[in-house]
């Protein structure tokens, strides 16, 4: 049942992978990357079980929390002209 | 061969594909992705020069008796942080770069050294020249 | 075929699949969004490959610090490649040709992947390592024991790396400028960016934000027991103070960190890596030789020393990538 | 085969289905905005279900405590990333698809 999902979790990260290849656009890919990523949390968590060591879900937890900053960041750095104060704005870069 | 071999070759292919960018590719942000991609490539080969058929993780616990090697995860877990660092100092000559030249173009850069030669300009104060015009 | 190399292959097609596509990207974020991706998937091969401790960095410093940089860079320079010209091909190509035909050659000479029986397996360090440092230094992580007590002396020269290469940053970029005071304090979002969409970040990282903290602070001190150390920390509590800097604004990152109390930490640690192997030696140990830090127990010495190195190894990892993050946001800024 | 490993079993195959339907969709989906739908929905789903179905099978309370913490950071961040990333789209002007347009 476990190798099951794990076989799905490969399927669907490969057609995430998909579309973050064919984009088309920024944002597209953003999405892509960030489905991506919940799906290597669930690796991680899966695949502990799979091989029988499921006590090394600390990763799991990492994953989770840098996806989010991954994701953050990109739509911090890609919207605004001056990118780090915040204050002042621009088009779209 | 290949069914014992082909986990190095992948790894070599991710080296070779990080050589090439950074060797081809003129854009100096472009060449120091390239050198992620080939530092990827070595860690990963040292990695699994360490896996074990069958092992764990090298955290001893009871019931398992097959562990993989320690000493390449620690050589490499201080090389990715080494490495991110190394990346800093790379993206801040970079942008010192763009700040002196006005591109991060490896062509544009060197065009405009050999122009400030030919026309007798000292370099660096051509340079700060151009920079303060754009 | 086994699970194990089943999903090992996929991982490794979608790893050159993603490393193709990144060369061939013109758009330099995309590229740099995609190269998250890719270490995303070598931290998950790293997992398969049993290097948990490597995959925890690998996440942390890929996805959390290292695209953060290029993005901001990017941000400040140029953000589409020009066309690579056809003379610059050849070069490349014959590189790869060379190096590529020489590890093909080599590889045929490696030992079966994955192999009982491969030199480092067989090598006597192993034992070492695996079996006798469970009495010798007492705890179940061995990458832990190997990095901080084994090869203590190696990891202090790692340590001084990072630590120079924050200094070269900090000398290229400038240094911390404290910004102009007449700048509105709270962080306004751009003039048609509803302030809705700033609220949700808001509330949620600073929500996330304790939380990261404490798991950066529970990384480093679960290191003996599970994955997890100093490096590992220090990049965890860097990307959750790049996450602040982020949506609250370098003004206010740079408020709860001033850059002088940064510097004296970056410092802070190294001292303290290298006062402990002073302190070993004055009591008749050799440099880093924690076993007479507790004379008649050696375990209890190795864990008071792995413990000590650890921590100041998360200090000065996470002060340093802090500092590099507030460089190139502070260049940002000053422009 | 007692209960509860016929329930982590139905939980599981629901959560891979529901992963691999999101998958499906975030490629075959002809804009943007309809590919945030199948993966902004798909995701906490399939994850949550998924989780809760190897929560089922765990036997150490720090494992379960493990999952419930990823299941937690999740259900927070993935919905938070959809969410901003569309309405960034939206402010972008990325366009949206009518009946009749071609596939973007």
């Amino acid at each position: 049942m476990i190798f099951a999902v794990m076989v799905a979790l490969l399927v669907t990260m490969v057609l995430a992978l998909v579309r973050a290849f064919m984009g088309p656009g920024l944002y597209n890919r953003i999405l892509a990357i960030n489905t991506f990523g919940t799906k290597t949390v669930l690796f991680v968590a899966v695949a502990g079980f799979l091989f029988g060591r499921p006590e090394f879900l600390d990763i799991g937890i990492l994953y989770a929390l840098v996806n989010f900053v991954a994701t953050v960041a990109v739509l911090r750095l890609t919207h605004l002209q001056d990118p780090w104060s915040g204050t002042e704005g621009g088009e779209a870069g | 061969m290949i069914a014992s071999h082909y986990v190095y070759w992948t790894f070599f292919a991710l080296m070779l594909i990080g050589l090439y960018v950074v060797i081809s590719h003129g854009n100096l942000l472009k060449k120091l992705i390239g050198l992620t991609l080939f530092q990827v490539g070595v860690f990963l080969f040292y990695i699994g020069l360490g896996k074990r058929d069958g092992g764990s993780a090298p955290i001893i616990s009871d019931g398992v008796e097959v562990y993989s090697h320690p000493l390449p995860q620690v050589l490499i877990l201080t090389a990715i942080v080494v490495g991110v660092a190394t990346l800093a100092v790379g993206l801040a000559l970079a942008v010192r770069i763009f700040e002196a030249y006005g591109t991060v173009e490896e062509d544009e850069v060197v065009e405009r050294d050999r122009a400030d030669l030919a026309t007798g300009h000292d370099g660096h104060q051509a340079a700060g020249r151009d920079s303060g015009g754009s | 075929m086994t699970a194990f190399s089943l999903i090992n292959i996929v991982l490794l097609a979608i790893l050159v699949a993603t490393a193709v596509t990144i060369t061939r990207l013109r758009a330099l974020y995309e590229a740099a969004m995609l190269a998250a991706l890719f270490s995303l998937v070598t931290a998950c091969l790293f997992v398969l490959l049993d290097a948990l401790d490597v995959a925890f960095t690998e996440a942390a410093v890929g996805v959390g610090i290292s695209t953060v940089l290029i993005l901001g860079v990017l941000a400040l320079t140029r953000s589409r490649e020009a066309v690579t010209q056809r003379r610059r091909r050849l070069p490349g190509v014959a590189a790869v040709l060379l190096v590529g035909g020489t590890l093909g050659y080599a590889s045929l000479d490696l030992p079966a992947f994955g192999a009982a029986d491969s030199p480092v397996h067989s090598h006597p360090l192993t034992e070492v390592y695996l079996h006798q440092s469970q009495e010798a230094v007492g705890i179940p992580n061995t990458v832990t024991s190997v990095l901080a007590s084994y090869r203590g002396l190696d990891t202090l020269g790692e340590l001084v790396v990072v630590f120079t290469a924050g200094l070269a940053v900090v000398s290229l970029l400038g240094p911390l400028r404290r910004r102009r005071p007449t700048r509105p304090e709270r962080p306004r979002p751009i003039a048609d960016f509803d302030l809705a969409d700033y609220r949700v970040i808001r509330v949620v990282s600073g929500g996330l934000l304790p939380f990261v903290l404490l798991f950066a602070l529970y990384v480093l001190f679960h290191g003996e027991y599970g994955p997890g150390g100093g490096f590992q920390a220090g990049v965890i509590f860097a990307s959750g103070f790049v996450l602040y800097g982020l949506v609250f604004g370098l003004d206010r990152a740079q408020r709860v960190v001033p850059h002088a109390a940064l510097w004296s930490l970056v410092t802070l640690g190294l001292l303290v890596y290298i006062g402990l192997g002073m302190a070993t030696m004055l009591l008749g140990g050799s440099f880093l030789d924690y076993d007479v830090l507790a004379p008649g127990n050696p375990a209890t010495g190795q864990h008071l020393g792995i413990l000590v190195v650890e921590t100041a190894i998360g200090i000065t990892v996470a002060s340093v990538m802090t500092t590099i993050f507030f460089s190139f946001a502070g260049r940002g800024v000053s422009r | 085969m007692s209960v509860i490993e016929v329930l982590s079993g139905v939980l599981l195959a629901a959560g891979a289905l529901a992963l691999v339907s999101g998958g499906v969709g975030l490629l075959r989906f002809p804009d943007f905005y309809t590919r945030t739908h199948a993966a902004s929905v798909t995701d906490p789903a399939g994850a949550g279900l998924i989780l809760i179905g190897l929560l089922l099978r765990v036997d150490a309370w720090d494992t379960a405590v493990r999952l419930l913490i990823i299941l937690l950071f999740l259900t927070l961040t993935s919905p938070t990333a959809t969410h901003i990333l569309a309405h960034a789209a939206r402010r972008d002007g990325v366009p949206m698809w009518q009946e009749g347009d071609r596939r973007r």
